[in-house]
């Protein structure tokens, strides 16, 4: 991949309560508009008001799979941002702050090699009506200082207040292009007022290097998107017809956006009293013959857990989506990690087969949207798609048709029909006996399909039995699902080098930082590929037997403490690592930490 | 003719099949009778159980209002009781202790046009299945939840149950049961139920015109059944519940409407416990508040063809 | 002097420490004032939220009745309200949500020598943990039950929850919240509370007296706040609930302990809403009828040497 | 060891409600007061009434370790009782049955090599009273047919009856004494009569020749006592104050055990509205500083999962006693099976430490009973127990004093005292950071000790915290007490010869048929021996590899579909074992099919 000429991160920053998400949401999505590939990256606490939150973007003229370190230009809405920021600003980074801000030392910014702009954020906010304009008046001065055309992001201030009525729009409007000016003037005054040291030799800059110009190089219709929004399309083009889900971050926005969509796509969506019960009536949908789906995370999942074992045990089709979060218990609510995967394995008691996938991309978030409701209908099992707060929220740009609907392909699995069920000349038995472990399904209302399901064990009429014969049976025949499933699993997506002298093996929404981090080892002449996993159970085992075999030495990047799929992968394939790189303080990886930790692993060279 | 039973089964058009089609056999017009419902499975209750009765008196009333076994779910939990749908010959569910009442809203609300039927144990209801219970009041999904009131943890093999009286001993309870009883009328009522019954396993016949109207009930309704456990509990028997038992109807001035009524109603329990429909009101369902459902049909029916291009392209549209 | 406290803290003799020993500075005879309950920890609520003034009152009424810091424990579940132990020098847990009761139950049945109270959410009381409610309710455990009511969730940032009005626009409720809103005051009654009592965060001072009462109630005692959230519930607001608050003991003829002026109470719910008490009634504790508990005192002050010999050997010998 | 001399299996079946399970008890009790050791296993269906029940009791002058086939005195209390077991009978096995069953073809019975006893049981108890007694004319039959002292029988019909009222139990003694002297007649007049044949060339025989005589050589007095009752023991010897639950087979008699008792142990006990509460209630009154625990099956545990995640995150000690069976989900309820290691082992969102202990044998029970609490004490995590239906209600023998309890240790762990909290210094860190991970712990009530857990990540001090710094210090704190605990952790036990060619690997209630099976192979000439490992998590490594380095040809055995033991050794060690021996019937392997399915995997020769 050729490299990027321009690779900028702007973080806006200030307090819970401030609108940080919804500004930065907006300034990407403007940046996209003006030709921009993006990536964001929210970072906020589990509470609704105080503490520090902070949105970060990254632009660039390339495609991105991940945010990045360091910042080169900071909205600061808070003095507090100033503070916690500062340190991970680039040589030569600008910081846009209001103007009334008393405790900010300007001359120590300017010590540490970046720019100070204090503007006048409030005033300009306060003279057209409203403090609350003030992140409004930040975007207008970084669109300034970034020199990007104004028009991508009044359309977007349009789209977001055109609805408030027109004053709220307008003032919006006004303060953004004041501020876009002031910037601009400011810029102009201290390119030509003097010649300044250029923020490397700790002299104060004079000039804002991180430009972008009125527009980026990228073409056509895009569409940001983040993960839980493009698995709900997948949902929905899959033909999703119930969710039922109690609300729990980072899963809470999947369900909205399917509920606030309802009217018009049929999504019959519940808000339960509590996750036992959206589980039993995701259960109870799919019984009745609906794709059905619940959202949630982790400490709901771990009240779901018994209900997964009846799914598993009547062998309907129904599909969990769990966006990890930092644990255990609950942990950092709103922040993101890959810690459980082993506890979705193998959750709830006895053995029944089950589906695991965990997508790498907002494209493979779509596509496990409706893939799972496939799978769960082709294997009559629970299908668990395991996600994360990064992926979940976490915008990037695609072309617009990208999550194509026409590219949807629907598979319900072995169904019986009305007129198969007339032409029946035995009695159904819905736990046939079969070589692939799946029975044909005959979805209940029709006078020869009528049977009973019960979570006790049950002979292949459905009936409550303990004979051995009949146990033996069939949980033999469930079992062999898993075999059966196992060849419709995907092996590993291999990216970057073959041959590589390291290979990142990482799963989930690691796929981002993980080729960034091997885009950028070639970049520094070091041999590192990766090899991703989405379809994490069961796994495909000649096929990752065949991918590790070409493995040199192995790394397992994973967004944990114990390394979970590593020790996933020893279990089936006896495969082991060399090393494991671990993140648990609930931030993602970025390609730069996976590189510096890749050197203290297995060496500088690699 | 047989009567007609409003929501699921014969009412109302095609009932039957949800997907993929086929009205069956018995489109609302052949006659159905209890026979239909039989099975060669036969039950495993003891002797004299009071869930003997309760298997009959479904029978009767869906026979009755003419539903036959394909138009018809019943979702049970896990307890003796609960084995029915084992017993049956109709579309069941036996779930998981205490989640019937949540597996059977998703199913109405992916397919509101079958007739619904929970039964289920009290310690399934009001023991471990208590939030889903009071929140199924309030939600007035509809249904017919029929509880097989024993006051014990029978399958269990003898624990007391939420509604096992104060005093009462078992096994987990030496000193007696230490709770004041849930009252599961004055709960739901509390919880705000529409249709509120209760009847008695030893007069069969009450029991299956309280079913009746149970289930032509728009909304939830609760039909809490006095169902003796012979087997482990020797307090309330057969006898305790018949000289306590009377039929609310027949006092004087009986209005199940009048809320003042029903409270003292749903409230009694002691010397005299009153049974027939304790509170009966109409509030519109919650499948009728559903646009997704009013407009698109049950989710049960989804073709590949449902989506509309425009409503897609809007969805995408917002992201752009 | 401080007023004094039944069942925990400075009543009765020796307070404090559960185990191992030691009853500590504070041993029921200090002046306690709210200050001790103090905290570094700033809380993050919004500016205006109505948590604020509950957690003022909870110090002064600790501090009213002479119970310090290490004499009380704190337990709640999650969401923004049940942050308030991270926010006050006292005891606490801050648990899982929905479930701060029953951990709570094991607490004090484990060491009933500390005074318990519970802060909780809607969501946490009435919606995931409402079947800890309902059971807690008729157990008549000795704790002070305390919830912020604020008919949304506010921790996940709005979506309805049990006690929101019906027809109330949520992002999971984009037509209006859909079912019949649970009025945990008829509901605690119909479960077979002991005290129920209704507050208003805007109505600071009353609160406290209400839950000083609450406290000194010796059994399970509901004290349903209604908390304004100026940030997600612009309904509900301070202006809608002092509108409709009135103080029920300013009533002509108020009894608590009458049952059916308490049924009217705890059932109003409208343009006009009875706070204060609305039922007070006594029954045995559940603690008092645990023999085990007032045999062998406090679990949580065993020692190894607990257990007599010929204990151990009637055990043993009942499998020779 | 020596070999048996005598090893008799009797078998006593009949329909559910029958009271099948009590008479088996009690006669299994009586061989035990009259000198001879024993098994028990019971059979028994999910349902009150109707429906095949067996109870099922070896009998030896040697220890038992497992119930085993074929069965040589049957006592039929139905006709389908016999047709069950007919197949399952030694050569010259003895049969029991009512000479009123109508359906009952002697001849066929004759014919395949067993004496038929058509018996006036019926008759017998109708005369004294009531048919109920049927089940004691049954045994005073099979006293007669074994030739027992009718003595013990009756001790243990007196400790049963004597409560009862006098008339009762006066009627049970007799209608046992006349059963037994109609048997030792028919008996007598049958050797006396006819020489036959000796049932093994198919000839029916004529004398009984599986007998016992009147007294066995078992000395001092001892004990008949299953899983469940002994760990209860263990756990109030060791201090268990509160036991919450909700009544799930095969748990539920371990918790009606504590409650029975509780007036005079001081075990708070309570029945709580669900599983949800009862492991609330443990977490509860393990904060107050009491020693709790609950008991649970499969699904209730399964229930638990969440508040299991917050016993792991504020580090409260609490037990959780998991009596496997049947799944998944409700799948056999009162079957057995060991199907819940890998869903205990990371059940629950995020990860924490926990450990894991399945004992083996009724003494094992007992110990973890009580060392359970040391453990989880010590490092402040949840600690579950994992035990089966098999093991939780098979009686086997013991010496009265076996299960001592002046040999149990207290160890509360790391917890400050009133005076050491009196000298605090410092301000008290419920989660301070030390080597080991474990934090001293301050039981709440003391003024210098107040804090507030919490379940989101917090600091030292306990206060709500999301900052870096504070998390991966709680996270590793945490997270080393695995660590600290794998120490604690012993390795497997050996039993057998040395070197044997095959080890058998297998874990928890697996002990004792395997054992039997060693020596069963022993006395074949066949070269096997058994690793058997209790403490299965954290894993103590070294100790592990140790053992495994010694083994030739590792076959796994389990009681479960899957080999979950041998894949978390393979997770853990990479250890791969040459073949699996699985079952999942719900019934437990005896020694003899061990033995078969050996031949099988590994060869004859082995
Ligand atoms: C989660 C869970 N906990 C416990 C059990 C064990 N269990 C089976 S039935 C039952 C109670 C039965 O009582 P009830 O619901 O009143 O039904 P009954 O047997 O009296 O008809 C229990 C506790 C279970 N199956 N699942
Ligand atoms: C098992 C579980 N489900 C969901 C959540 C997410 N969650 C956190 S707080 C909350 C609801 C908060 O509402 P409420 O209890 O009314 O408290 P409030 O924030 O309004 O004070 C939810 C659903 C959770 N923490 N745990
Ligand atoms: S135990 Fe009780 S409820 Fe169960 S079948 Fe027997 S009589 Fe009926
Ligand atoms: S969101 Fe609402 S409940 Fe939460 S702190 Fe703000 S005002 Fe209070
Ligand atoms: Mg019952
Ligand atoms: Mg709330």
């Amino acid at each position: 991949m050729t490299p990027a000429t321009v690779d900028l991160t702007v973080t806006i920053g200030g307090d819970a309560g401030q609108g940080i998400e919804s500004s930065g949401t907006a300034f990407a999505r403007a940046l996209m508009r003006a030709g921009w590939h993006i990536f964001t990256m929210v970072d906020y606490r589990s509470r609704i008001r105080g503490g520090h939150n902070f949105y970060q973007i990254r632009v660039s003229d390339r495609p991105l799979y991940s945010h990045s370190d360091p910042v080169h230009l900071l909205l600061a809405m808070t003095e507090e941002t100033l503070k916690i920021h500062l340190d991970n600003l680039a040589p030569g980074a600008a910081v846009i702050y209001d103007e009334g801000f008393k405790r900010v030392d300007r001359a120590e910014i300017e010590a540490a090699g970046v720019l100070a702009f204090p503007a006048p954020l409030s005033r300009l906010a306060a003279r057209h009506g409203s403090k609350v304009m003030m992140n409004t008046a930040a975007l207008g001065a970084a669109a300034g200082l970034l020199g990007v055309d104004l028009e991508p992001i009044a359309s977007v201030i349009h789209d977001n207040f055109g609805r408030k009525g027109s004053r709220v729009a307008e003032a919006n409007q006004e303060v953004l292009r004041e501020a876009r000016d002031w910037a601009a003037a400011e810029l102009a005054r201290r390119e030509g007022g003097q010649a300044g040291g250029n923020g490397q030799d700790g002299q104060a800059p004079s000039a804002f290097r991180y430009r972008l110009g009125p527009r980026g190089p990228v073409t056509g219709r895009r569409m940001a998107i983040h993960g839980n929004h493009a698995l709900a399309l997948g949902a929905v083009a899959g033909g999703c017809r119930f969710a039922a889900a109690y609300p729990m971050t980072p899963g809470t926005s999947l369900f909205e956006f399917l509920t606030a969509h309802s009217h018009r796509t049929g999504v019959v969506t519940k808000h339960a009293e509590d996750e036992i019960a959206a589980m039993c009536m995701v259960v109870g949908a799919a019984h009745a013959g609906a794709r059905a789906l619940t959202t949630t995370s982790g400490g709901g999942f771990s009240l779901m857990v018994e209900a997964l074992g009846m799914a598993g045990m009547v062998e309907l089709p129904v599909v969990i989506v769990v966006a990890q979060r930092g644990g255990p218990s609950t942990g950092l609510p709103t922040r993101t990690e890959q810690g459980d995967l082993l506890f979705a394995v193998h959750a709830s008691q006895g053995e029944f087969p089950r589906i695991v996938l965990a997508p790498g991309t907002i494209e493979d978030c779509f596509e496990a949207g409706w893939r799972a409701f496939n799978l769960a209908e082709s294997f009559q099992c629970p299908v668990i798609i395991l996600t994360d707060q990064y992926l979940a929220s976490s915008l990037r740009d695609l072309p617009a048709g990208a999550l194509d609907r026409r590219g949807v392909v629907i598979d319900r699995g072995p169904v019986l029909t009305a007129s198969d069920l007339d032409a029946l000349a035995e009695p159904y038995l819905r736990f046939r006996d079969t070589p692939s472990g799946v029975s044909p399904r005959a979805i209940p209302g029709h006078p020869k399909g009528v049977y009973a399901l019960t979570t006790d064990e049950h002979d292949e009429e459905s009936h409550i039995t303990e004979e051995i014969g009949s146990r033996v049976q069939q949980m033999a025949k469930r079992m062999r699902k898993l075999d059966s499933a196992a060849a419709a699993m995907r092996g590993p997506r291999w990216y970057g080098p073959p041959d590589a002298e390291v290979t990142l093996i990482c799963w989930g929404s690691l796929y981002g930082p993980c080729r960034d981090a091997v885009d950028r080892a070639a970049a520094a002449g070091r041999s590192v590929n990766m090899l991703h996993f989405s379809d994490l159970w069961p796994l495909p085992e000649d096929e990752v037997n065949m991918a590790l075999a070409m493995v040199n030495r192995a790394v397992a990047v994973e967004q944990n403490y114990s390394g979970q799929f590593a020790r996933l992968l020893r279990m089936v394939t006896g495969f082991e690592v060399e090393a494991t790189l671990n993140k648990f303080d609930g931030r993602q990886f970025t390609p730069g930490e996976i590189l510096e930790g890749l050197e203290e692993a297995v060496g500088a060279h690699a | 003719m047989p009567e007609t039973a409003r929501g699921g089964g014969a009412a109302g058009g095609a009932p039957g099949a949800a997907r993929p089609g086929g009205g069956g056999a018995n489109g609302g017009t052949a006659r159905v009778t209890p026979k239909d419902f039989d099975s060669e499975h036969r039950p495993t209750w003891c002797p004299g159980c009071g869930d003997y009765a309760i298997l009959t008196a479904i029978k009767k009333t869906l026979a009755d209002l003419g539903i036959a076994p394909h138009q018809v779910m019943i979702i049970s939990g896990i307890g003796c009781g609960s084995k029915l749908p084992d017993y049956i010959h109709a579309n069941g569910f036996m779930t998981i202790h205490g989640r019937p009442l949540a597996v059977a809203t998703g199913f109405r609300l992916a397919n509101p046009e079958m007739t619904v039927l929970v039964v289920d144990g009290d310690g399934d209801a009001y023991g471990i299945g208590g939030n889903h219970f009071i929140h199924t009041c309030r939600r007035n999904i509809n249904l017919t939840h029929i509880v097989q009131n024993n006051q014990i943890y029978a399958l269990t093999k003898g624990q007391y149950s939420p509604t096992s009286e104060q005093g009462f001993v078992t096994t987990t309870s030496p000193d007696g049961a230490p709770e004041r009883p849930v009252l599961p009328t004055a709960l739901a009522f509390a919880a705000g139920a529409t249709f509120i019954a209760r009847a008695f396993a030893g007069r069969p016949q009450h029991m299956v015109e309280v079913m009746k109207e149970a289930v032509r009930h728009p909304g939830y309704a609760l039909v809490d059944v006095m169902q003796p456990c012979v087997t482990f509990n020797k307090l309330n028997t057969y006898e305790w519940y018949d000289q306590r038992a009377y039929d609310a109807a027949a006092e004087p001035g009986y209005d199940p409407a009048d809320p003042v009524q029903a409270w003292e109603r749903v409230n009694q329990w002691g010397d005299r416990i009153p049974i027939g429909i304790l509170y009966r009101t109409v509030r519109p369902t919650y499948e009728e508040g559903v646009r997704a459902l009013q407009r698109h049909g049950p989710p049960a029916r989804w073709t590949e063809r449902d989506l509309p291009g425009e409503v897609w392209d809007a969805m995408v549209e917002a992201f752009t």
